[in-house]
């Protein structure tokens, strides 16, 4: 499998009131095509903005101050504007948490469909009546491909006519709507209801299955990443803290944030053990010291740990940022 | 976001074609004035604006010449048959505006809208009083109105310019509402367009009889249109003139003279002015019922001092009522400024640490009375400016005898036919309409009831004097000063000057 | 699993984050130097009869008109020159002070006290108080705003308390609408709800949880009114229905004296900047203020 | 737009206008002043004549009476004869209410055509100077008097440079034929263009005095509302779309950063149409403000009521207005 996205120490900052927030710290990771790789962290723990600095949508007072971003062979950090814009949405399409809000709802489904074909399909024919035509049999078969039952009529509806379920597949529908290379989904889940989240996370594998496109699923959630995703990538703090493939990082966690992350799921196989959470809280990113981030809440920290800790490998395909990971096998 | 800036050109492009300035019409002469018409009825308003407008499109049987005599106009001349008995012989040939002859029946016909109750569509006419007692009208020959007075009346011949005559058929075609905003005149200039709020635009009416002859020149007008261009802020109507926009503004405020003065193009004209200002003191309040206090309310104010820098020097100081111009005024006892006897006078009335006193006015005299106040005030008359609305105050003030609140109250009356009976009644007359002071002096009553009905020019102008001498004994005012009126007038315009009765007559104005 | 599981919360000390906030609107220079004129104009309001040159209603008809001092024929005595009855403009300016601060506060303390009440309650019960509330704002509402103040005026009389409730009858409106929005909106949320189930009472829901949150908005309405409000007592002035002489306003000082605009600009121009200057400041340290404490604002 | 949700509008119209009736009954009525003792001024009039002239003005019935009869007439359109006009007083104000209809539109259309590209402008480019320089100009555009503004316009452009009117609605060397009342609009259907021109030079510094502080508010409300809205996830997903800058902006963002200052607008035409009349009085605008102004002092009652009335139905119809642009910008709203 070749790489299609290799991010190699990302920084992005903030600069708030309270002083520089390094939001992201030093990221560096891979995407292959066709894979699916799991983020995993805390609110504030840098993955959304990890990708958000991937699609160029970092918003001011944010900043990316250091690090390349290849994608397909090209650096997007030198792209221009111009050349971003037409890399987003079709080469790499992103859905958001809530497509309640992430729709405008000002304007009907099928126009929001429409816009995405509009701005980069390049197949589309010239001619007025026929390229309407075009685009309006493409986002009915879109709306297909998502399961939305009888399309024509609903590309005339507003977001706010459909369930929370449905929004979500048209959500989806939309940034596949120029078939991506890669897919990033923030937290596609977070907002649904049980029973339909699975159906959601069902939708995109099948989709990914059947376009081939790499998918980045930004979640908090280790249960859908063990179910999804060929690789998982562990965020704190504006680090990546543990990354590897999926079943060696969920079966046999080398950082002790890992552990905590999996020790506070209610899991069948634990039933009647207590569920342990992780005490204390994510420290403010404001001049934060070069120390391991988790030491102020990791239970086997240890003086040794105030020191900057790097990323180290931890068998095959897997790396660690902790200091005693060879302790926690 | 190149579309913006864009919109911005767009917008602008759109407004330049209108910066190309229209030349008015050379012939135009337009006058800056403050008021609208409330309507074109000469005989439904009483307002002097009103009347103004509508006296350069109706002529009457009378009207003034620029000394305020009374010389003929649509008469040709007045006979008194008996004390109560009036003949005018109307001229021949006159036509109105539609080019209908006008005739005796149309005098009478006016004369009795205005005198009869109900003469109006079942209302009244509000000029009424105008008119005083008028019995009855009478045409005896085809050429002769006949006026019969219930009493004697000297005055109704300088009461009788403010009526104009009216066309009874065109009256009877268009009905009194119709001739709210219809004109069919015999005056120098027909109704061409009233753009109601913005303008009233006269035509010159070409068939014009010629107007009275004792006023040259005769014949019809010499400009073809004239405008009255509504402008009420002040400062506006100033600007207008200087901008050349208007030829002639009404009420130039005296601080700008300097302005217009100085500005090529224009000057300044006055007239003496017929309305006097006085304040009154309410004479059943608590201090100003004795005459010592409001003897020392008079001494305590410069009113040369404000005549010379508030009003430009444009006024007449007055020790009386009545303006100098007015009948029967004459040179009466001064009481100078001196703040010291003022306080002296005080002292003796039982007030050593002085009084506190409110005085009333209207926002438009707010200037004036603040600087009276403090001349008070220096004087031991701590006196506070309220300023009121003029409705309030007419309540609080002109109450005809019912009880009165208030200290005092910086106000005016005005004297359009510079008779005595028109001021010194209402304002000195026990309980009449304009006695704000609550003076109630039975002797002076009977003076003033008695000089009403005089018919002996000398001895009526010697009962007016006696009366001045009265009220100036027991100054139940402070008597102030008759302003001039003032006006910006337009170098280019000739043979116009202001009228004492604020009149705008344009007949005989021309413009270069 | 949730966050909150991951990471129990617990509030930064309130006392920090305050000065953090003061901290922030510190560093905003604009804000910092327009609250600076702002207190500097109320401490000249106070400190008045301290710091005026002149009486500030001492007439003198010899100094009528009499120019600023850099201008021939003006007096460095009477450094912004005189009005129509020779009083010092710049004495006037720092005493009028006094009576727009008190105009403008006065108003939008009583409208906006009114319309917080009328409004938490129209949005809160909704029902027949909101019914009711908002037909009396409709009525109020469809009255032009000058129309009504100069009807009231006529009919109360002259008098400052008198213009303070003539503007205020028809100002309340304004806050209340605003309230009353921002009561439904903030109603259903979790929070609200959250006290609601926790047996909270009426009471305690408006003023604890729903005022708090709505109250940015309601101040930014407010500031923006104040200047209104000043410039409305102007109008009345201009209309002859304005403070009482010889008090100075700033409002009745630009009306007077707009009469002689044309030959004497001084009288109007110097009170005007007044009013634009403070207005102005009340604005850039109000937005400043916002920027800083307002939490919806913040990244 | 369903019908019962407009037959529910007028519905609401009644207690409003009701409403509005009873208070200035009550407040001409609390008012101390009296008509007839305006109206005869210094004039001499008998107490018969005053009877009579009281009677001709309705003012002989008791307070109560005149308001159900007032009520009874207007729910005929029949407002009663003006004090001083000798016409009825619907006449009076038909003639004035074009000019200021027409002044308030124009304002209007001023203050949207600048105020929103501005607003839009100031919030994309925040804490841009532009942003700062628009900010501090729409605070100064709220804070300055009217009728000082007026009069500063009118000495630059009209005294001193001479390319503007100061005052008045046309010249008189143009005679337009008046079909709507609107110059703008007669104009053109006589198909006369230099009066057309003309009676827009004349409109130029009205508009802007009454359209100023109306364009600073709604340039804020727009700002802050577009930043509200560039804060939206949609705003972000759309870019994530990769659509170009101008239709995240202008299809995306300002349909949704409009919805307040449509509103905004709305609301405030009403206060231009109620407003005015100082810029009237400085502009020598034939405008209804003005009048009613004048009538509240004259006490020329019927008149005050009318107009009060009128400018009560048109708030309500402008909110009817802001209404039907809500439900056609944000398509979330029903009627």
């Amino acid at each position: 499998m070749t790489v299609l996205l290799e991010v190699s120490n990302l920084h992005t900052e903030f600069h708030a009131r309270a002083g520089l927030v390094r939001a992201v710290d030093g990221v560096s990771l891979k995407v292959s095509r066709g894979e699916c790789l799991g983020v995993v962290g805390e609110s504030g723990s840098g993955k959304s903005v990890t990708f958000s600095s991937v699609m160029g949508l970092v918003r001011s007072p944010g900043q990316v101050t250091q690090g390349a971003i290849f994608f397909d062979g090209r650096n997007l950090r030198d792209l221009s504007r111009e050349e971003m814009r037409a890399i987003r949405g079709r080469d790499i399409a992103m859905t958001m948490q809530d497509a309640l809000t992430a729709l405008n709802p000002a304007l009907t489904v099928g126009e929001q469909l429409a816009e995405v074909l509009e701005a980069h399909d390049e197949t589309l024919p010239t001619g007025r009546t026929a390229r309407r035509t075009a685009i309006r049999d493409r986002s009915v078969e879109m709306l297909g491909l998502v399961g939305i039952p009888s399309p024509e009529a609903r590309l005339r509806q507003y977001p706010h006519e459909f369930s929370g379920g449905m929004r979500q597949r048209i959500m989806i529908a939309i940034a596949l709507a120029c078939r991506p290379k890669l897919l990033i989904a923030d937290e596609p889940t977070t907002a649904l209801d049980v029973t339909i989240q699975a159906q959601v996370l069902e939708l995109i594998s099948d989709i990914r299955a059947r376009l081939g496109m790499a998918v980045v699923l930004i979640t908090h959630d280790l249960g859908v990443v063990a179910e999804h995703c060929d690789r998982v990538m562990v965020m704190y703090a504006g680090q990546v803290v543990e990354e590897g493939p999926t079943d060696q990082v969920i079966g046999a966690p080398c950082h002790p944030y890992t552990r905590g992350l999996l020790a506070s799921i209610p899991r069948p196989a634990l039933r009647g053990q207590p569920l342990t959470p992780i005490m204390g809280q994510v420290p403010d990113l404001v001049g934060l010291p070069p120390q391991c981030r988790f030491h102020s809440r990791c239970p086997l920290a240890q003086p040794q740990c105030l020191v900057e800790v790097p990323m180290r490998d931890a068998g095959p395909g897997r790396r660690s940022r902790c200091l005693r990971l060879e302790e926690m096998a | 976001m190149k579309a913006l800036p864009r919109l911005l050109m767009a917008t602008a492009l759109v407004a330049a074609p209108a910066l190309v300035p229209v030349a008015a019409s050379a012939a135009d002469l337009i006058v800056g004035f403050t008021l609208d018409a409330d309507t074109l009825d000469p005989a439904n308003h009483r307002k002097r604006e009103t009347e103004t407008i509508i006296r350069n499109m109706y002529d009457g049987l009378v009207t003034r010449d620029a000394n305020m005599v009374v010389v003929p106009e649509i008469a040709e001349s007045i006979t008194q048959v008996s004390p109560t008995e009036y003949d005018f012989k109307i001229r021949s040939g006159i036509k109105f505006h539609d080019g209908s002859t006008m005739t005796a029946e149309d005098v009478k016909f006016t004369l009795d809208r205005i005198t009869v109750d109900g003469a109006m569509g079942g209302q009244t006419s509000p000029r009424k009083g105008l008119m005083g007692p008028v019995a009855s009208v009478d045409v005896t020959a085809p050429d002769t109105v006949r006026i019969t007075l219930s009493e004697p009346w000297p005055i109704l011949p300088a009461m009788l310019p403010n009526q104009q005559i009216v066309f009874k058929a065109f009256v009877e075609k268009v009905g009194d509402e119709g001739l709210a905003t219809q004109v069919n005149g015999t005056g120098p200039f027909k109704l061409a367009e009233w753009r109601k709020g913005d303008a009233v635009i006269l035509e010159r009416f070409d068939d014009y009889y010629g107007g009275a002859t004792d006023i040259p020149p005769v014949g019809p007008a010499c400009v073809d249109r004239v405008i009255f261009k509504i402008i009420p802020e002040s400062a506006s109507r100033v600007a207008a003139l200087l901008a050349g926009e208007v030829h002639i503004i009404n009420e130039l405020p005296a601080f700008s003279i300097k302005q217009v003065e100085a500005n090529d193009g224009t000057q300044v004209m006055t007239v003496n002015g017929t309305r006097s200002f006085f304040i009154a003191m309410n004479m059943e309040g608590e201090y100003f019922d004795d005459v010592k206090v409001r003897q020392a309310a008079a001494m305590a104010i410069d009113k040369q001092l404000i005549i010379d820098k508030i009003l430009g020097g444009n006024a007449a100081p007055i020790d009386g009522i009545l303006s100098p111009d007015a009948f029967g005024s004459s040179e009466l006892p001064k009481v100078g400024y001196d703040p010291e006897q003022a306080k002296a006078l005080l002292a003796e009335a039982g007030f050593p640490d002085g009084i506190d006193v409110t005085m009333d006015t209207e926002g438009a005299f707010k200037d004036t009375a603040e600087a009276i106040a403090s001349m008070l005030t220096n004087a031991g008359i701590r006196t506070t400016v309220t300023v009121g609305e003029g409705a309030q105050l007419s309540d609080k003030w002109r109450t005809k005898g019912a009880p009165k609140s208030g200290d005092m109250f910086f106000t005016s009356w005005g004297n359009g036919s510079l008779d005595p009976f028109d001021i010194f009644t209402p304002t000195h007359r026990t309980n009449d309409r304009g006695n704000s002071a609550g003076y109630a002096n039975a002797a002076l009553d009977a003076l003033l009831d008695a000089a009403a009905v005089e018919l002996d020019v000398d001895k009526r102008r010697g009962m007016y004097r006696e009366a001045e001498m009265m009220i100036n004994a027991d100054q139940p005012y402070v008597y102030l000063w008759v302003p001039k009126d003032i006006y910006g007038v337009s170098k280019r315009v000739t043979g116009w000057q202001p009228s004492a009765d604020s009149r705008i007559n344009l007949h005989d104005a021309c413009l270069n | 699993m949730t966050d909150a599981a991951l990471a129990p919360t617990s509030a930064p000390a309130a006392d920090s984050l305050f000065r953090r906030n003061l901290r922030e609107f510190r560093r905003n220079r604009l804000a910092v130097a327009s609250a600076l004129v702002v207190l500097l104009f109320v401490v000249m309001a106070v400190a008045a009869p301290l710091i005026a040159p002149q009486d500030p209603n001492a007439t003198d008809l010899f100094r009528r008109l009499q120019p600023p001092a850099w201008i021939e024929g003006g007096d460095w005595a009477f450094p912004l020159g005189c009005d129509g009855l020779g009083r010092d403009i710049l004495s006037r300016i720092i005493y009028g002070a006094r009576i727009s601060i008190f105009i403008g506060i006065a108003v939008i303390l009583l409208a906006t006290g009114v319309g917080i009440l009328a409004g938490l309650a129209a949005g809160y019960f909704r029902g027949w108080v909101d019914v009711v509330i908002g037909r009396i704002v409709d009525i109020l509402l469809g009255f032009p705003y000058l129309i009504f103040a100069i009807g009231l005026m006529a009919m109360m009389g002259p008098g400052l308390v008198n213009i303070v409730l003539a503007l205020a009858y028809k100002e309340w409106v304004i806050p209340c609408r605003v309230v009353r929005g921002e009561t439904l909106a903030v109603r259903e949320l979790e929070y609200v709800e959250a006290a609601r189930a926790l047996g909270a009472g009426p009471r305690h829901i408006m003023w604890r949880e729903i005022l708090p949150n709505i109250l940015s908005p309601v101040i930014v309405v407010s500031t923006i009114r104040m200047a209104n409000v000043i410039i409305l007592e102007a109008s009345l002035s201009f209309l002859g229905l304005g403070v009482q002489p010889p008090t100075a306003s700033w409002g009745s000082m630009v009306s007077d004296g707009r009469a002689f605009i044309l030959e004497s600009w001084w009288v109007s121009t110097f009170p005007g900047l007044a009013i634009l200057l403070l207005v102005l400041a009340i604005n850039v340290a109000s937005q400043g203020l916002r920027d800083a404490f307002d939490p919806r604002f913040s990244e | 737009m369903s019908l019962g949700k407009l037959l529910e509008r007028l519905i609401q119209l009644i207690p409003v206008l009701l409403g509005v009736s009873l208070i200035v009954f009550v407040m001409l009525a609390l008012t101390p002043g009296d008509p007839v003792q305006i109206m005869v001024g210094e004039q001499a009039i008998t107490p018969e004549q005053e009877a009579e002239l009281r009677r001709d003005l309705g003012l002989d019935r008791p307070m109560v009476e005149r308001f159900f009869l007032f009520i009874a007439n207007a729910v005929q359109f029949d407002f009663g004869q003006s004090f001083y006009h000798g016409r009825p007083v619907a006449d009076v104000i038909a003639e004035r209410l074009p000019a200021t209809i027409e002044l308030s539109l124009v304002a209007l259309i001023v203050a949207l055509a600048t105020a929103i590209p501005l607003g839009v402008l100031a919030a994309i480019r925040k804490n841009s100077i532009f942003d700062r320089l628009a900010t501090v100009g729409s605070l100064l555009g709220v804070s300055l008097p009217g009728f000082w503004f007026g009069i500063l316009l009118i000495m630059l452009f009209a005294v001193h440079l001479q390319i503007l009117p100061v005052s008045g609605r046309i010249g008189y060397a143009s005679e337009v034929p008046t079909v709507t009342g609107f110059l703008l609009i007669d104009t053109l259907l006589a198909g006369d263009f230099a009066a057309f021109g003309e009676a827009l030079r004349y409109l130029i510094l009205p508009a802007i005095t009454l359209g100023l502080p109306m364009t600073a508010i709604l340039m804020r409300v727009t700002r802050a509302s577009m930043l509200e809205v560039m804060r939206q996830d949609y705003i972000t997903f759309a870019e994530a779309k990769g659509l170009s800058h101008r239709r995240v902006i202008f299809r995306h963002a300002l349909k949704n950063a409009l919805i307040p200052t449509v509103s905004v607008a709305a609301i405030e035409t009403g206060s231009l149409l109620g407003g005015n009349m100082i810029v009237e009085t400085v502009f020598g605008w034939p405008g209804l403000g003005r009048l009613v102004v004048e009538s509240i002092f004259l006490r020329n009652y019927p008149l005050v009521q009318a107009a009060v009335l009128l400018y009560a139905i048109t708030y309500v119809l402008l909110n009817f207005v802001a209404d039907i642009l809500y439900t056609v910008l944000n398509p979330r709203v029903k009627l």
